[in-house]
């Protein structure tokens, strides 16, 4: 086990270093700079600018002089908020975006998984049909619609919720949770869906039912850790894109979130900024996706770790 | 042997079905696919879709460009079955002419994803070890990657045009469908019809194509039709963006993105065009699971 | 056999007119159709009958097993020890399933939840039944279980998973689990017929021994005759639904009544090989010529969990040990030859005929084809070698694509090594299928609309269609039926003698060896321990394991 | 949970039973949940008995050190921290008394001298010096600093020298602290508009020794802008500045007119999104908002009018045309575009915030000055130059394209005139658009045909407007280039009488209206929500605040906002 994480870790560094490779360059080459503003900025300023943020030395030794900072764990200042240092920026948003996805995909892991589990017990039955009809719904209806719309109905018209926020007041966690949720909550439905029907058809479920267990013993014990598995790997995928796709929601429910600052950072040419959450979003990635893998191997005491390297 | 109709074996194997001749595995599927009432239902939307699509010029009701300013929205009404939007122009007529732009670069850039997806996973898949290594670590560099610096990019360095939205899709959404190709692939492999397909002397190319794709068809039509709609939600992000479509013409995506700024004064431009994505999303899931089974010989009733 | 015990004024289980049908895309089936019969206490009565003879299907609708629908018990009694099992509701059902009616099955391997250790699999069918037993005595009860099935250490084997139990060990387990709450019924289905004849030996003196012990009564569903025979008191034959023949077994032997009981006994081979087939010339040089070889895997490298982690670290770049399975294999195929290769699972046999075609890489040695050595070929050599040599899978459900009609299959090595002009194509795929026994009408169908049988004569067309001069032969017949086993041995013998192949025949079911093979290779734990005429072998074994495999064998 | 289990005599066909009754139970306690919440006390509600002002501030602010911020949110904060030397009065913008209490000008209009408040003190309760001003200007100034609002300041002496590098010496800037309490300043030349710019940001003073303690001078990254070390002479002080998330002020006990201040604190809330902030309004969690969706102004205009705000703003709404371009480098066709825009209609069908059509460049009533020269609206002219320029009816016309930044609103009146143009004139264009910052970098290459603009007064005076289309200037943009028009702009800041340089101005206006560099499309307004709870706080085109007057009570205790103050 702690050989297949370790050769995962191994595989990362190249990884990641590409990815900062090839961002760092590319940034560049996106037009407009990072102090192109509406009143036109005297030249003599921009190169007073230029020079403080040392933009005009060439390319590679930019990058060389980036590389040895981020090793001692130096991001650098932001362009766009000169008092504000990457990192800072990055451990403010990091914890609230995090929280949003951990709470969305417990939001869909909650939905998905009862819904999935009706639908695939009660197989070709109007229960069957009405969750799976919901979760597509759920898959195509996209966030920037549903977000307005909870808030619509639960904020403005009921007066239940707080229409923004994250942590001011009470409830104001739960309209954005279930906004970024609702369409990983679709997609668990559907896969432990067919994941259960699969392992329902097995033999050993067979077996048990010939032991006299009860079907609830059947199902949680013998069915449900199987029948998750394709649930299990989307966890990777799905909370990496739960943390990349959060800035719709952040935006519309005015959360201080991670995913804000790296659009934004796009937007502003914020090259430092952009770095540093490209490598922190990947490092996430690159850790959820292990992390799904290991859950996977757990689950299944079958699956060699060395078949399964990826 | 038991004969209990387990995943393995049919019942009905044995009892002899009457014999159709001369068809191939598509051909059959057609068949099957034709007794699914659900997917047929789906089927026919969508090609009446595509036909409103095609004849869209010369069937719609207004001029999609045409303002009305004076008129603005109105709701749904006899001269204007939809409604019209802020600029007084016909919805019906947009939706339609949105449907052309949207069903296209739902189709195209699906198709686009799938080619490189399904060719990379299942490269991938199939040779395994250090190859398959590489190949999905470069799909999580790929992934890492800032998306909005390189749809910003792209816009720089190729302009604007509907071909390089297609493909600018297309290989966002290739990652996705990459892997799942990829794990499905790693099940196939151990089959032992591959082992007998080497032993044959087949080209590993004419395994990959003939006996390892044709076996993951399941999940990746699965997965196509839930790629499609996101296709078309990302593509009114992208034309919002700057990439793709502009004004006066439209897509179902920027109906509904624009159709949400006003949901409250004027639902009907919210509701007519989400309801027309989300019938389609439906036709489009129905086809796809019908299609799923059909192409599964040994697929049951359910 | 053994005198039957005495027997109730009541039969234990009594079924009558049961009959089953399944509702399928394809119509109305009927599986079991007006079925009666009785068990007795401590009596062993059981059913044999071919694939889809409605033997499962009848005894699992005894527990409810069977899948509702698309099954349908459309009329019928089952009164178990007095109770109406048909009207039970699930909650009673749940009661008598594994506690006074106990089920093993055919593949331990699927039967049991790969996900769970064993010892939760063994007490939750303590604790779903005696629910008055704490944790601890619970525990004892698993352990004794196990030690009474002849599992060694069960208090660590408790923890472990079923993949790490070998097949025996499994269907031990499973039994030991079936057993465990005392049932009055045992419902055995082909218990054994996915393990090895040692195994399958050792397994059948443990039920009989539990069954003599306890005193309990089995349903004992079989497709060998010959294991029938060893084990039962009586025994019911079964044909597409129907019970043609039962009696006491002795007496059904001596005298069959039905045909299809006689068809049955005469499909077991015992003789040997009929000596029209033997067409050997010695004086050429060999087909096929396997020296010295020897294969081995990557050694599992032990994890850091286990050893330091900087000294794992070093091994990761060191070359990895090698696992050797086979040693030094020495061999030659002559034309026309059948070289029977026999030896229990995990001997190597499967892993030497994937060196042979060339899908595993040697360690050392040489394979020659032809006089051709072609471990050391290049690809485009080895591509060229495979039209003369191909392959015959054990498992004919995993050696067919599903999606590739019969047509397409055949097509596919036609048009690979262009074998016949493209006009002629049809015809020769016609050919071939007549050729295997299949009917010209199945050549759109796939792969799950025929029966095993079929697929494995659908397998072997497709070895046969690029005209190959060695075929080997991985187990083909031991996944069918009896009476197939007997008709694709006779196909695979005509086979050999009309295009003068040469084969090597891997098996662990020795008379079957006995009836095809000319000379027969034993292999144990990776070594080739004896190769000799089979004739020779048979009577006069050499090594002690030859002669414990022949032991083994159940005859009639 | 356990108790659930449904005992039958029905055969066992619904394997689910159990779990169903588990999923029932699952939604019976998400609905239970639900059903808890109760409504909610909003900020609103609350903000009369406690004084707090919700403020919302449209985007986060990058910076709150004067000389380093550029955008209005960052404005909006800098007025409650810091003080300039001359304020504005919240209704007329005339100046008044800030850090000042008084000051004299000289009689050629170059020579200001201010008599700073006896009594003004920072917020850690040092006195304000003049020094402190002369501090903050040249740390405005220093090159190393890079402030991209520098040249607010080179109306005094040598300043812009001092600026680029040319001249080290500072004391050779016009600007002198005469003693602890007198600054003197002297500019290049006279400017009216010289008060007026004072009480913009950047010209506010800073706190030399808190900087000096978190930092360089010159450091951008200085850390004194930070809640509790920042040092402001303001009303407010920061006591909170949590990322995009809310920024806190409360009253400065050491402010000179400390007894002027009813707020017990303000929170900017930076939204990004103006559609939840105007859900944010309604659902009572802002007082104020910094923008409105333009869908719904026409519902507020009905169902709410008193929270809905339409006010007069200093800027102008306007197409750049690239000169230099084909066919935009005939004035003919330029003209005829420029021609066949219904402003009005545009303004009323689309823009709905009762902005003004403007048929010239500066805003009218710009400090007195209201441009007489002026485009018309005449299809059959612009049509008949259309074919003077070869073009009849657009036909033979090279592609033109508009190009906006990404953004909603741009977006309609875009696709509005796009529409005017190809009815009106049967041109065809193609509208597309970028995101800011590429958007920015084609119309500083020059790489466009017609794109949009916009500019607002950084004070009030033509000045401010018309010194954009300079041949050259940073800001042209156009390829505009006359030297005419270089002329009158130079006449007009050498002038000392305000009659003169408007009539300077005139003409340079209608070089600009006759030249069509640009097409004016409307002048701007600050269409916003505003709570009624909100006293004190008045309409004015440079959307300038002063918080000191702003206080909540109920709308019944003082019936109009007119008959206060």
């Amino acid at each position: 086990m702690i050989k297949f994480i370790l050769i995962r870790l191994l595989q990362a560094v190249p990884v990641l270093f590409t990815v900062v490779l090839v961002t760092f360059f590319i940034i560049r080459q996106a037009p407009g700079g990072p102090f192109d503003s509406e009143k036109a900025v005297s030249p003599y300023v921009l190169e007073k600018l230029n020079e403080r943020y040392q933009l005009n030395d060439p390319v590679h030794v930019q990058f060389g002089n980036y590389l040895v900072d981020i090793i001692q764990g130096d991001f650098g200042p932001s362009f766009t908020y000169p008092t504000r240092s990457v990192s800072e920026m990055i451990f403010t948003g990091l914890p609230v975006t995090f929280e949003l996805a951990i709470n969305a995909l417990l939001v869909a892991l909650l939905i998905g998984i009862a819904a999935g589990l009706i639908a695939a017990i009660k197989k070709n039955t109007a229960a069957d049909y009405v969750s799976m009809s919901t979760a597509m719904i759920g898959i195509c209806m996209p966030s920037f619609l549903l977000g307005p719309i909870l808030i619509l109905v639960f904020g403005i018209y009921l007066e239940w919720l707080p229409v923004s926020g994250w942590g001011y007041s009470d409830g104001d966690k739960i309209l954005p949770s279930i906004t970024l949720g609702a369409a990983y909550a679709a997609y668990i439905a559907r896969l432990t869906r067919g994941g259960m029907l699969e392992v329902l058809g097995q033999d050993y479920v067979r077996t048990a039912r010939a032991k006299g267990l009860a079907e609830h013993v059947i199902i949680f014990k013998h069915t449900l850790k199987a029948g998750l598995l394709p649930v299990v790997s989307f966890l990777g995928p799905a909370i990496a894109g739960l943390l990349s796709g959060s800035f719709v929601i952040e935006t519309i429910f005015q959360i201080p979130g991670l995913g804000r600052f790296y659009v934004d950072a796009a937007f502003n040419r914020d090259y430092t900024m952009i770095m540093g959450t490209t490598i922190f979003f990947s490092v996430l990635i690159v850790a959820f996706n292990l992390l799904s893998d290991i859950i996977a191997v757990m689950l299944n005491p079958r699956l060699s770790y060395n078949e399964e390297q990826m | 042997m038991a004969s209990i109709p387990s995943t393995r074996q049919n019942p009905t194997a044995s009892s002899s079905i009457d014999i159709v001749e001369g068809r191939s595995l598509w051909q059959d599927a057609l068949s099957r696919l034709k007794q699914n009432k659900l997917a047929m239902t789906g089927l026919y939307f969508l090609s009446f879709m595509i036909l409103i699509a095609l004849l869209t010029p010369w069937i719609a009701p207004y001029s999609y460009e045409t303002q009305n300013l004076d008129m603005g929205a109105t709701g749904p009404s006899w001269a204007h079955w939809l409604g019209t939007d802020t600029f007084g122009r016909d919805l019906l007529t947009r939706i339609m002419y949105g449907g052309r732009v949207s069903l296209m670069v739902g189709f195209v850039a699906t198709a686009v994803a799938l080619v490189i997806g399904v060719l990379w996973g299942a490269i991938a898949g199939y040779v395994g070890g250090k190859t398959d290594a590489i190949m999905m670590r470069t799909v999580d560099i790929l992934y890492a990657l800032p998306f909005m610096i390189f749809i910003i990019l792209l816009m720089v360095v190729f302009g604007r045009s509907m071909l390089l939205l297609f493909l600018a899709i297309g290989c966002v959404e290739w990652l996705t469908m990459a892997r799942i190709v990829r794990g499905q692939v790693r099940v196939v492999r151990k089959q032992e019809y591959i082992n007998a397909a080497i032993a044959m002397g087949l080209s590993h190319w004419h395994i990959i194509t003939r006996h390892v794709i044709p076996n993951i068809l399941g999940p990746i039509i699965v997965y196509v039709t839930l790629t499609i709609p996101s296709v078309m939600l990302l593509e009114a992000f992208l034309s919002f963006l700057g990439l793709g479509v502009q004004p006066p013409e439209s897509s179902w995506g920027l109906l509904i993105s624009y159709g949400v700024e006003s949901m409250e004064e004027y639902p009907w431009l919210i509701i007519f065009p989400g309801a027309v994505l989300s019938l389609t999303l439906f036709a489009l899931n129905f086809l796809g699971d019908g299609l799923r089974d059909a192409l599964d010989p040994k697929a049951s009733k359910d | 056999m053994t005198q039957m015990t005495q027997a109730d004024p009541k039969p234990l289980l009594d079924i009558q007119d049961l009959q089953i049908t399944f509702h399928t895309r394809d119509g109305l089936v009927t599986a079991v159709d007006k079925v009666s019969y009785q068990v007795n206490r401590g009596e062993i009565l059981a059913i044999v009958g071919e694939s889809g003879s409605g033997k499962s299907v009848s005894c699992f609708s005894i527990l409810d097993l069977l899948p509702r629908p698309p099954a349908k018990i459309e009329q019928g009694r089952i009164v178990f020890d007095g109770i109406d099992l048909l009207a039970c509701n699930r909650a009673k059902m749940q009661q008598i399933r594994g506690n006074r009616i106990a089920m093993i099955f055919q593949d331990p391997l699927s039967s049991l939840n790969p996900n769970l250790s064993i010892g939760s699999q063994l007490l939750e069918a303590i604790n779903s039944h005696q629910s008055k037993l704490d944790k601890k005595a619970a525990k004892d009860k698993a352990i004794s279980a196990l030690q009474e099935v002849g599992i060694s250490q069960p208090e660590q084997r408790l923890k472990q998973y079923p993949h790490e139990f070998s097949g025996g060990m499994k269907q031990r387990v499973m039994i030991a689990m079936a057993l465990v709450n005392e049932p009055d019924l045992l419902i055995a289905d082909e218990p054994t017929t996915a393990l090895d004849v040692t195994i399958q030996a050792q397994i059948f003196d443990l039920l009989k021994a539990l069954q003599a012990k306890r005193n309990i009564a089995i349903l004992f569903i079989s497709h060998d005759l010959a294991v029938v025979k060893q084990l039962a008191h009586r025994a019911l034959v079964m044909q597409k639904g129907k019970i043609v023949e039962q009696g006491e077994i002795n007496a059904l032997f001596a005298n069959p009544q039905h045909p299809y009981t006689q068809k049955l006994l005469a499909a077991i081979p015992t003789s040997a090989k009929p000596s029209e087939h033997k067409f050997i010339t010695n004086n050429q040089p060999p087909v096929l010529e396997v020296k010295q070889v020897s294969i081995g895997y990557p050694a599992t490298k032990q994890g850091p969990d286990k050893v330091k982690i900087s000294e794992w670290l070093l091994s990761l770049f060191r070359k990895p040990s090698i696992q050797t399975v086979v040693h030094q294999a020495n061999f030659a195929l002559q034309q026309g030859e059948i070289l029977g290769l026999v030896g229990e699972s995990g001997c190597g046999k499967s892993t030497l005929s994937g060196a042979i075609m060339q899908l595993i890489q040697t360690q050392s040695g040489s394979i020659s084809l032809n006089q051709v050595n072609l471990t050391q070929a290049d690809k485009q050599t080895i591509r060229s070698s495979r039209k003369d040599l191909q392959i015959i899978f054990q498992d004919p459900y995993t050696s067919l694509n599903p999606r590739m009609s019969v047509y397409d299959t055949l097509l596919e090595p036609l048009t690979l090594h262009k074998i016949v002009p493209k006009a002629e194509r049809h015809a020769r795929i016609l050919q071939l299928v007549k050729e295997v026994g299949l009917s010209p009408q199945d050549i759109r169908k796939y792969p799950h609309e025929f029966s095993g049988g079929q697929r494995q004569r659908i397998a072997i067309a497709r070895a046969l269609a690029v005209e190959p001069k060695v075929i080997i032969a991985d187990e083909p017949v031991s996944a069918l039926d009896v009476t197939v086993q007997a008709q694709v041995l006779n196909l695979l013998l005509e086979l050999v003698k009309r295009h003068r192949l040469s084969m090597i025949f891997i098996s662990h079911d020795l008379s079957v060896v006995r009836y095809l093979c000319d000379r027969t290779a034993v292999m144990q734990k990776g070594k080739i321990v004896e190769l000799a005429e089979t004739e020779t072998l048979f009577n006069q074994p050499q090594q002690g394991y030859t002669q414990t495999l022949l032991a083994a064998v159940p005859s009639l | 949970m356990v108790t659930n289990v449904r005992i039958t005599c029905v055969k066992p066909r619904e394997r689910g039973d159990k779990i169903l009754s588990r999923g029932d139970w699952l939604i019976c306690l998400c609905l239970l949940f639900f059903t808890a919440c109760k409504p909610m006390i909003s900020n609103v509600d609350k903000a009369i008995d406690e004084q707090i002002l919700h403020f919302g501030n449209g985007a986060e602010p990058q910076s709150l050190d004067p000389h380093l911020a550029t955008g209005l949110p960052e404005s909006h904060i800098l007025q409650a921290l810091l003080e300039g030397l001359v304020g504005v009065h919240p209704q007329t913008l005339a100046p008044v008394p800030g850090a000042a209490k008084s000051w004299d000008v000289s009689a050629d209009l170059t020579e200001y001298t201010f008599h700073l408040q006896p009594n003004g003190r920072w917020s850690n309760g040092d006195l304000v010096r003049a020094q402190d001003f002369v501090y903050a200007w040249r740390r405005l100034l220093t090159p190393s600093v890079a402030s991209e609002y520098s040249y607010q300041l080179h109306v005094l002496k040598n300043a812009e020298a001092f600026n680029k590098g040319d001249i080290s010496d500072f004391s050779k800037v016009g600007v002198k602290a005469l003693d602890d309490l007198t600054l003197q300043v002297t500019l290049r030349a006279p400017t009216p508009y010289f008060l007026s710019m004072l009480s913009h940001s950047s010209t506010f003073p800073v706190h030399q020794g808190t900087i000096e303690t978190f930092g360089e001078m010159d450091d951008r990254g200085n850390l004194w802008t930070r809640a509790g070390n920042y040092v402001g002479n303001g009303p407010f002080v920061l006591t909170e500045w949590a990322l995009n998330r809310i920024i806190r002020v409360e009253p400065n006990a050491h402010y000179w007119d400390a007894k002027t201040v009813k707020l017990n604190e303000i929170r900017f809330y930076p939204i990004s999104n103006i559609t939840t902030e105007e859900r944010m309004f309604r659902s009572g969690t802002l007082h104020v908002t910094n923008e409105l969706p333009k869908e719904k102004i026409a519902p507020y205009k009905t169902k709410q009018p008193d929270r809905l705000r339409i006010d007069p703003y200093l800027g102008t709404y306007f197409y750049r045309f690239n000169t230099n371009k084909k066919p935009l480098d005939d004035v003919r066709v330029r003209r005829a575009l420029a021609m066949s825009i219904d402003r009005q209609q545009l303004v009323t069908a689309v823009l709905k915030g009762g902005q003004i059509p403007a048929y010239n460049y500066t805003p009218p009533n710009t400090l007195g000055y209201t441009p007489e020269a002026k485009l018309v609206f005449d299809i059959e002219k612009a049509k008949q130059l259309l074919t003077e320029a070869g073009y009849p009816n657009g036909e033979g016309l090279p592609p033109i394209e508009i190009l906006y930044n990404t953004s909603e609103s741009h977006r309609k009146v875009a696709v509005a005139i796009q529409q005017m143009w190809k009815i009106n004139l049967g041109v065809d264009v193609a509208i597309f658009n970028q995101d800011w910052k590429s958007y920015l970098s084609t119309i500083n290459n020059a790489n466009y045909s017609i794109a949009r603009a916009g500019w607002i007064g950084d004070y009030v005076d033509p000045n401010t407007f018309l010194n954009v289309f300079l041949t050259g200037g940073g800001n042209n943009r156009t390829g505009f280039a006359n030297s005419e028009y270089d002329k009158f702009i130079q006449l007009a800041s050498t002038a000392t009488n305000q009659t003169e340089r408007y009539a300077y101005f005139q003409q340079a206006e209608a070089i600009l209206v006759d030249q069509v560099p640009i097409i004016p499309i409307y002048t701007y307004t600050r269409v916003f929500l505003k709570h009624p709870s909100v006293q004190g706080w008045y309409a004015n085109v440079l959307d300038r605040h002063p918080y000191k007057h702003v206080y909540l009570a109920t709308p019944a205790t003082t019936p109009s906002e007119a008959t206060h103050d």
